[in-house]
């Protein structure tokens, strides 16, 4: 519980000086929120246990909880990185009705902490109050820029649509609490009997749950809000949202449904290609990049709920190297976006032209978490799908790996108009070498090591394997 | 670290080593990988003679195994749990493959030696790409396999897409698509086949030991072959190749034509037919006619092309049918005949694209209509586009006929399967083909080189400079030595395709009986 | 068998000694002198001729030649297609071997020696004697070939060399187009050709576990240790023909070994110009007159004569591919003298007259048999004669030209007191060709006309017979134009004798064309168990001089004096005059199969089909993706509630799915 | 006996007067009215919560939404002068949006008429003051108890009031010089630049 | 009369329906409402549906223990947090753009 404790504290700590600092002192407000990030990262990886429970058993540790727990402060991390510059305005091109850094922290921070709550509570009561903590400030930071129409309007889908999600979920929730009388995840697996209520609860919490993990039908508010939030909190959507959803469904499926998840794994499937191949036709005809890549998430989503297949002792690691790799990734795409936004202002793909003249590091490192997203190896993009691929595999599901392999090579299509703009398409005569700060460019290098080696390391996913590929939940 | 990792690992470093000189003295950036090029070719001919010693020395009872002998064997578990280990080694048919493409690159490197325009990223992006190749030929594990595979064939974007001509956005798009869509098939078959072998490895050795039932063979090889068949130019898939070789520059569409179109074959004969026997046996006369209509069909096709890379991209086609041909005779002659033709194919045609684009690099013009009387300007041009059009029409004493008569023989020959008297058929036609070659690449040439110069601005033009002499002249060298001399070329293949052939007996004698 | 003396253990060098100054010519010399380009190819040919002939004479007087036995004297593994079908390229030694040999060892030396004159002051001096000395060596290669794959190889190799010469001077695009037109029609017959060895070589290998021991073990008296099914030796073992022939293929009702042997004789044709294939060989003399007395008159062409000879016991064996061979040799003999009478060009009447004869060699081939192998015999005698006189009267003609730059016979005339010694040497060759005694073509016709009246091919002898009479009368055609009456322009006027170097040769061959007659031939080369000796048989000789003379006669009455007797007579012809003056036309038939059925009624259409069919299928796939993602764009109306709408029924379709499994 | 009568006509009266209300809320053009109604609704399910033996449920029901929400949607209503603005959907949405519900409804309704949820048998015996057992659950941190998620709500709650202050908070008009905080003066104007705002490129691109 | 009334005493069933029904009228609402506070008052009545079940469940299931109300206390906090969040939001909205019906706001599409 180290880290959640430590995330707070934080949060607290830089609200309050918010308060007490003048304008000049707020630059510090970035720079303690990391410290509190790195302190709550080093507790996780150095004092806490992988399992164990306390507070009687409402909160619980194991291993795919601190996973989930290292990718949340992960992306947690980095989003405050990548949000340093703009909130501080130093940047090319100043955003209007930007700021409040102390609250954008601390309500970032209390975000991370719901999520990590997410990841470990072990009653019906904690797992839907600490979603809620992890979705509806959010909604706020969607529509954090107040002046500006588009985040408004982005934070006013997000927010009924998200309100309307939680409404499901805690009806299906509800539901289940009634079907057993229990709240206690523990004592519902053996108390649950399949039956058609049960089966209304699991479609209401499922397309919750998919609201938050943008799979098709459930994906539509993504483009827009995505498009619309601030760029690093689209980036944090992006990363952490999903991953947050990924931890809740993992604690519905596995402790919930356990008995028949393996039942579902027809309707995962179907999902999955409908999620992916949506999200990649949809995604060739973007022209705003950060639209682009809504709809590029939603089609990594469709790859990643091949997992939900069966084999849950290959399944599960892989998903979780997944999302791994997927947040790095992603982060990675992100930090360039919200360099190339902050120097001019600019999100349309075909601003990025000549980009590889100008800064050609950045340039290098964008395309490199394109493949890495298109999965192209040696990028661990590639390793990440081909596990998920081996598990439809596995299944028997072959035809869904055909339309995942070829969906992948969809995405490349799009992937590579933007690598064409940067690398192919010349510049504008007057277009000089943007500037870099030292935050953005120790980021972006960072991910991008990241990005490469955890495809050719293997000791990531053989730790994740040895550690979750015998979870029983 | 081993030698073969060094084959790995060489252009890999070079490539590093470029990146790190700075882009504005590019004449020191071609120097380096020149030079690393060559330091790879002699290491390559240094593993050769390792190769050939250690495999005169034990030839023993390579009659019977099923496993194919390697030399300079490394492996190195790597995602252990899933059985993913870094796998490499050499046989005959990688050994042949390796010093192809390390010949290739090397007579690249100085074809493209007045590349001016981003050389850092030109040579680099090359480097990669033939790492991605070497990687290929030498990995025995199918997951490294398709890692370098895919590694091989993405950098062709950039490279056409920056470098090239004409619509290459288009062409670089579209070949890119294409063939990363075969190895979307390649990758559901290698799924399949790692599942379906219950052994949780992609080892290749272990998989070949592996009886996997007739149904499932049947569904996967078709999958296989033809991912493979992509990037091996089968009809109707063929459709990139043209596009894409007269897009790309000219060190480019030699490695590619010369090198990349070779992995299909390759992978086809190591890994569909060699894991695949009985799905090989079902679908064997289905590919044949398929490629059959490859050689006749890109001939004639050849004949209308008015531009000279259409022109070489269309018998490439049909010299890849060749390849593919060969492998789907499934008898000794003809997969000997499919590797040979993939070695000599790959050195002919990228002469021919070193040829194109110095002719090119002078004339500015690619119209065959458009030039005449070359020879007279620039007569080692000539010669040495001679020497590639003769090997292409398989003139004896150059490699081109010792490949065609090995796959012509081997459809004649048959095997115990496929209706023999359809087979005999398909040879005939197949033969027919190369008086169809003979007419275009005469026709083509003829109007290049013969006749009086048409167009008074090639009076001043010049020949061949002394990088490109020795580019093309090591590779019409290479022509004259295994047209000249095959036995020794021969000889190092045929030990290596005894064990698929004996699993193809096997389990071919076994569908026979039921 | 006892041990072979060192000018058979080391024949090897007949061809290599060749192909060994081609490759010093090709990689060093020329580059640097052109001079001496010229000397060492001169030099390496003249050493491989002596070498030849020492050959020859220790061959004809060891006993192994008496009784006509094939040595295999040299050997090396070249190529294993697989165990038990391995190519052993080596060194042939037999009569027709060694005949052949002699005359192109002996021909291409002359024809060196006069191109240092011809070809004097030429830009691609040493690039023309380079190519000579890679065609001496294919050449040589092909006549020592043991085996049909290395006789395949030579076979293309002197076709490329050939091809080469043709279009030596690529600057004049008359020149190139004849050379792509041989080279193309050639590789045409030789499709064929490959697909007889195929054949051949596919069921010799069949058979050859049943058949080999008998084979080897006959072949160890000619020095073969392993019999290969592509060798000579096995292909043309009686036992494995009657298997052959007794394989019916159930098509025309006609045995294998036919097929195959067809198939074969297709090659031969195209390389020596039959009929249906003989378009390339009027066009190839384009080339420098050397080449074409050289390659076109004297032994490429022979080629496919010899490949007969060569495989004479398989065509034997199946009759009918035998009767092919008689059949379209005497027509084509007959079809080309009559063009030749019409033709102006003096080289291309030359060529004509070359066709024929070619036709005659292969006419005689046809009509003899394994018992009767008279014709056999003569048609080895007149390849040998022909070769000296027909080179003979190329390079005259080239002397000619060399003189009055031009090829046009009725600018000619009235040459014979200006240019004395080529005058004399033609009008021997003339005689020669024209079979009158004692010149060589005498006997040799004589011979021919012999075996066909006693093979009983009645028609044919008198097919023979007719064309005996029509060649001399186009020789003697252009032999009165050329050299006799007045010169008919300034050029022909002011025409100067040949340098010593190219007069040389032309008096070595004149002599040789007398002489060559009187060898008792048939005791050297000759085939199968009883040898037939053959005198000179009163009713064919008389008849046959009488003929000539006839012809010579038509000559006389037509092209002497400055009468228009010819023209007259063209005029009486109309129709069919020109009919034949543009040699039937067949030339155009060419044209139209190719240009418009091949590339217009396949290679267009396929061009077409392949970027707007097939590819339009991939750029169409590629279209749909990117529509579909153009319209499913909509759904994203930007409204929240269609947005919710969505959500709903998402999750109401996944509780139907539910549902439906549970139930 | 009596009570059962009472209590059943007591819940069809109540469950009637709901969904009355509940439609009312959802149809009203006047969003004022429409506030009002839920406000009806509000307190009808408080009542309903008593007949559920939920007292202290019902409070809080009065209390929070009563007295916090239902005010805090009247103000936003008066802020955002939506009385003025009828609401009247397009009956193409309307049909959409009925369908919609209706199946749900139709869906929902069978589903708990079949299924058989585990009735305790007892249930008579409900503990008379829950409660106090509720507020001792509420901080229990033992086993059973409630005492995270109440750190967590409260988090929640801490983090939606700052939320809600910052987006709520008067924004600066445009003329007025462009702050990074967004709430302090004097600082130098960089000129935001509204050209290039990304709105009208996508409107552009659309 | 009275015997039949308190014979069908309202059980677990007629709990769930009125639910149900409630639930289903908010979704209504939520989807046909264009006032962007009509569609959070929807929400609101959804929300009070799922409590109404939660307490009804508790009754019914599980009469012993109060989970369910406290579950249902929680709910409330969180559709408060929820219903602050959402005017907050639209009354920013409203400030900057003088509109709140939601149909009108489509700025990114497609």
């Amino acid at each position: 519980m180290l880290p959640e404790i430590i995330v707070i504290t934080c949060a607290v700590v830089v609200l309050l000086l918010d308060m007490f600092f003048d304008e000049k002192k707020r630059i510090m407000l970035g720079p303690v929120a990391l410290i509190g990030l790195t302190a709550a990262f080093a507790a996780l990886t150095c004092f806490t246990p992988k399992n164990g429970t306390i507070l009687g058993g409402r909160f619980a540790m194991d291993a795919v909880a601190w996973w989930f727990k290292l990718l949340f402060i992960i992306s947690g991390l980095v989003t405050v990185l990548l949000s340093i510059d703009l909130l501080d305005g130093r940047v090319g091109v100043r955003v209007r009705g930007i700021g409040s850094r102390g609250e954008y922290y601390s309500v970032l921070l209390f975000t991370i902490s719901g999520m990590m709550y997410i990841a470990s509570s072990r009653d019906l009561i904690t797992l839907y109050v600490s979603l809620e903590l992890a979705t509806i400030p959010l909604f706020v930071l969607a529509a954090w820029r107040r002046d500006d129409a588009q985040s408004g309007e982005a934070g006013l889908k997000y927010v009924l649509i998200g309100a309307m999600a939680s409404a499901f979920i805690l009806y299906g929730l509800g539901i289940i609490y009634g079907l057993t009388g229990t709240t206690d995840l523990n004592l519902l697996k053996q108390a649950l009997k399949p039956s058609l209520a049960l089966w209304l609860a699991t479609a209401m919490i499922v397309a919750g749950v998919g609201f938050k993990l943008t799979v098709v039908p459930f994906h539509m508010w993504a483009a827009d809000v995505y498009q619309g939030a601030p760029t690093p909190v689209t980036a944090y959507l992006s990363v952490a949202s999903k991953c947050a959803g990924l931890a809740f469904i993992f604690q519905v499926l596995f402790r919930i449904l356990g008995a028949f998840v393996a039942d579902g794994a027809m309707i995962a499937a179907i999902f999955a290609a409908a999620t992916m191949t949506l999200g990649n036709v949809v995604a060739i005809v973007q022209q705003n990049i950060k639209r682009f890549m809504a709809f590029s998430a939603v089609s990594q989503a469709g790859y990643l709920i091949m997992g939900f297949l069966g084999n849950w002792d290959l399944a599960v690691p892989a998903m979780l190297y997944y999302m791994l790799i997927y947040v790095t990734t992603n982060l990675a795409v992100f930090a360039c976006i919200i360099w190339y936004t902050n120097e001019t202002g600019k999100e349309q793909i075909s601003d990025y032209r000549g980009l590889s003249k100008t800064n050609p590091l950045i340039a290098l490192s964008m395309m490199l978490a394109l493949f890495s997203l298109a999965g192209i190896p040696p990028l661990s993009g590639f390793v990440g799908k081909f596990f998920l691929f081996s598990i439809a595999s596995k299944a028997g599901f072959h035809w869904l790996v055909g339309v995942a392999a070829v969906n992948s090579t969809i995405s490349l299509y799009y992937y590579l108009r933007i690598v064409r703009q940067m690398y192919i398409e010349t510049a504008d005569e007057n277009a000089g070498r943007l500037p870099v700060s030292g935050v953005l460019a120790s980021t972006i290098a960072t991910l991008n090591l990241a990005v490469v080696f955890l495809g050719i390391i293997p000791v990531f996913y053989e730790s994740i394997y040895a550690q979750t590929g015998s979870w029983h939940w | 670290m081993g030698l073969v990792s060094w084959l790995i690992a060489i252009p890999f470093l070079t490539m590093l080593v470029i990146l790190a000189v700075p882009a504005r003295n590019w004449r020191i950036i071609r120097w380096i990988a020149a030079a690393g090029c060559g330091s790879h070719l002699i290491l390559t001919s240094a593993v050769t003679y390792l190769y050939c010693r250690a495999m005169t020395g034990d030839s023993v009872n390579m009659q019977t195994s099923l496993l194919t002998k390697l030399y300079l064997v490394e492996k190195v578990p790597w995602f252990e749990s899933l059985g993913i280990q870094y796998f490499v080694g050499i046989d005959g048919i990688s050994m042949a493959m390796v010093i192809l493409t390390s010949i290739v690159i090397f007579a690249g490197v100085l074809a493209s030696w007045y590349v001016d325009t981003r050389t850092k990223e030109f040579f680099a992006l090359l480097l990669i790409l033939v790492t991605g190749v070497f990687g290929v030929f030498v990995s025995f594990d199918l997951f490294l396999f398709l890692m370098f595979y895919e590694l091989a064939v993405l950098p062709m974007y950039l490279l056409i897409g920056v470098w090239g001509t004409g619509p290459k956005e288009y062409s670089a798009m579209k070949l890119t698509l294409m063939l990363l869509i075969g190895s979307a098939f390649v990758l559901v078959g290698f799924l399949a086949l790692y599942h379906a072998s219950g052994l949780r490895t992609f080892d290749l050795q272990q998989l070949a030991q592996v009886h996997f039932t007739t149904d499932f063979q049947k569904w996967v090889f078709p999958m296989i072959f033809v991912g493979f068949g992509v990037i091996g130019a089968l009809y109707p898939l063929h459709t990139w190749s043209p596009d894409g070789h007269s897009s790309a520059p000219t060190a480019v569409s030699m490695l590619h034509a010369g090198v990349l179109m070779k992995l299909g074959g390759y992978g086809a004969l190591r890994i569909a037919v060699y894991l695949l026997p009985e799905g090989a046996i079902a679908w064997g006369l289905f590919f044949m006619v398929l490629a059959t209509i490859n050689i006749i069909y890109g001939a004639f096709v050849a004949v209308m092309q008015k531009d000279l890379k259409y022109f070489t991209a269309y018998s490439s086609v049909s010299h890849c049918g060749f390849v593919l041909f060969g492998v789907a005779t499934l008898n000794m002659m003809g997969l000997k005949g499919a590797v040979i033709q993939m070695f000599s194919h790959g050195i002919m045609t990228a002469l021919f694209f070193a040829l194109i684009g110095m002719v090119y690099s002078r004339t500015h013009t690619r119209m065959i209509d458009q030039m005449g009387g070359l020879a007279k300007k620039m007569p080692w041009l000539a010669t040495t586009f001679y020497i590639a059009g003769l090997a292409s029409l398989g003139l004896p004493g150059l490699s081109g006929f010792v490949a065609e008569t090995h796959v012509f023989l081997g459809g004649f020959f048959g095997n115990m399967w496929a209706n023999t008297g359809v087979m005999k058929a398909l040879a005939i036609i197949a033969t027919m083909s190369i008086v169809v070659t003979a007419v275009y690449v005469l026709r083509a040439l003829a109007r290049v080189f013969y006749g009086p110069i048409t167009n008074h601005d090639f009076e001043k033009l010049t020949d061949a400079t002394l990088p490109e002499r020795i580019s093309t002249g090591l590779l019409a060298a290479v022509l004259f030595a295994v047209g000249l001399s095959p036995f020794l070329f021969v000889n190092m293949i045929e030990s290596s395709l005894l064990p698929i052939l004996n699993r193809l007996y096997q389990s071919g004698a076994a569908a026979l009986t039921h | 068998m006892e041990q072979l003396s060192f000018v058979f253990r080391n024949a090897w060098l007949i061809p290599a000694i060749p192909l060994i100054s081609f490759a010093v010519l090709g990689l060093l010399v020329s580059p640097i002198s052109k001079r001496l380009a010229g000397i060492i190819g001169t030099v390496a040919i003249f050493i491989s001729a002596a070498f030849s002939f020492l050959l020859a004479w220790s061959y004809f007087h060891s006993p192994a030649g008496r009784e006509h036995t094939a040595l295999i004297t040299w050997t090396c593994e070249w190529l294993r297609y697989q165990t038990g079908l391995t190519v052993n390229i080596g060194v042939l030694v037999d009569p027709i071997s060694v005949l052949l040999m002699i005359v192109v060892t002996t021909v291409s030396a002359l024809v060196h020696l006069y191109s240092i004159g011809y070809m004097h002051g030429d830009e691609g001096y040493g690039r023309f004697f380079t190519y000579l000395n890679l065609f001496t060596f294919s050449m040589l290669g092909l006549v020592v070939a043991p085996n049909i794959i290395q006789m395949y190889i030579c076979w293309e190799l002197v076709g490329v060399s050939s091809f080469l010469l043709i279009g030596f001077h690529y600057q004049k695009p008359a020149a190139v187009a004849a050379s792509n037109k041989a080279f193309i029609v050639t590789r045409f017959a030789d499709s064929g050709f490959l697909v007889g060895i195929l054949i051949l070589g596919y069921y010799g290998y069949r058979l050859f576990g049943e058949f080999a021991p008998a084979a080897a073990s006959a072949a160890v008296k000619n020095g073969v240790t392993n019999l290969q099914p592509f060798d000579f030796l096995y292909l043309n073992n009686p036992a494995v023909l009657a298997k052959l022939a007794s394989i019916n293929l159930h098509v025309f009702d006609i045995s294998l070994l036919t097929a195959a042997m067809v198939l074969v004789f297709m090659g031969a044709a195209g390389k020596s110009a039959m009929f249906p294939l003989h378009i390339w060989l009027p066009d190839a003399m384009e080339g420098p007159t050397p080449v074409s007395a050289l390659i076109h008159a004297a032994t490429m062409v022979v080629a496919g004569v010899y490949l007969v000879a060569r495989l004479f016991p398989a065509f034997a064996a199946s009759g009918t591919a035998l009767l092919v061979v008689a059949y379209v040799g005497a027509f084509t003999s007959i079809f080309a003298a009559i063009i030749g009478i019409t033709q102006d060009d003096i080289k291309r009447v030359l060529a004509f007259s070359t066709l024929s004869q070619l036709g005659y060699m292969m006419l005689a081939l046809g009509v003899a048999t394994m018992e009767h192998p008279l014709g056999y015999s003569a048609s080895m005698f007149h390849l040998f004669t022909h070769a000296f006189f027909k080179a003979l009267l190329f390079l005259a003609a080239g002397a000619v030209i060399h003189a009055v730059n031009t090829n046009n016979i009725w600018e000619m005339g009235g040459l014979a007191k200006r240019l004395p010694v080529t005058h004399g040497t033609f009008l021997v060759a003339t005689l020669a060709i024209s079979g009158i005694w004692p010149f060589a073509g005498f006997f040799s016709k004589d011979e021919i006309l012999a075996s066909a009246l006693a093979g009983g091919h009645y028609v044919v002898f008198a097919v023979a017979l007719a064309v005996a009479g029509m060649t001399a009368l186009y020789m003697f055609r252009i032999y009165f134009v050329t050299f006799w009456g007045k010169s008919r322009s300034d050029t022909a006027g002011h025409a100067h004798e040949a340098p010593v170097v190219m007069l040389l040769p032309l008096v070595v061959l004149a002599i040789l064309s007398v002489v060559a007659g009187f060898v008792n031939f048939s005791n050297y080369v000759s085939i199968g168990e009883h040898p037939e000796h053959h005198g000179i048989n009163p009713t064919v000789a008389v008849s046959a001089t009488i003929a000539a003379l006839t012809g010579i006669i038509l000559a006389v009455f037509f092209y002497t004096g400055q009468t228009d007797r010819a023209a007259a007579m063209s005029r009486l012809l109309g129709r069919i005059y020109t009919l034949i003056k543009q040699k039937f036309y067949i030339d155009e038939i060419y044209l139209f199969i190719t240009r418009r059925i091949l590339f217009g009624f396949i290679a267009r259409p396929f061009a077409w089909f392949d970027r707007n069919v097939v590819d339009g299928g991939v750029n169409l796939s590629a279209w749909i993706t990117r529509t579909t993602g153009r319209e499913l764009r909509y759904l994203q109306t930007g409204q929240v509630q269609v947005y919710s709408l969505w959500f709903v029924g998402g999750m109401l379709f996944l509780l139907l799915v539910l549902w439906a499994g549970a139930r | 006996m009596i009570s059962d009568a009472v209590y059943t006509l007591l819940f069809y009266a109540i469950a009637i007067i709901t969904i009355v209300f509940a439609l009312a809320v959802t149809m009203s053009r006047n969003l004022l009215r429409a506030a009002v109604y839920l406000m009806m609704v509000l307190l009808t399910t408080a009542s309903l919560y008593i007949m559920l033996d939920a007292e202290f449920l019902a409070g809080i029901q009065v209390l929070v939404y009563v007295g916090g929400i239902v005010v805090l949607i009247v103000f936003a209503v008066m802020l955002t002068r939506s009385a003025e603005m009828l609401d009247r959907p397009p009956l193409r949405r309307k049909l959409s949006a009925g369908l919609a519900s209706v199946l749900f409804a139709a869906a929902t309704i069978y589903i708990f008429w079949t299924s058989a949820f585990p009735i305790a048998q007892n249930n008579v015996a409900v503990p008379p003051n829950n409660t106090e057992e509720i507020g001792l659950k509420l901080l229990d941190y033992g086993s059973g108890g409630y005492i995270l998620p109440f750190e967590i709500i409260s988090l929640l709650l801490l983090a939606t009031i700052i939320g809600g202050i910052v987006i709520a908070r008067k924004t600066p008009p445009p003329e007025q010089p462009f702050t990074t905080g967004g709430d302090l003066k004097g600082e130098a104007d960089f000129d935001a630049p509204h050209t290039q705002r990304p709105e009208t490129i996508s409107r552009k691109h659309i | 009369m009275i015997e039949s009334l308190s014979l069908h005493k309202p059980h677990i069933e007629h709990w769930l329906v009125l639910s149900a029904i409630l639930f289903a009228i908010g979704l209504y609402g939520l989807l046909s409402r264009r006032n962007a506070i009509g569609i959070l008052m929807s929400i609101e009545l959804m929300l009070n549906s799922a409590i109404l079940n939660l307490a009804a469940f508790n009754r019914f299931v599980a009469p012993a223990s109060v989970d369910g109300q406290i579950m249902a206390l929680f709910v409330t906090a969180v559709a408060a947090a929820e219903a602050v969040v959402g005017m907050a939001i639209f009354v920013a909205i409203f400030r900057h753009r003088r509109i709140i019906d939601v149909n009108r706001m489509d700025l990114m599409k497609d």
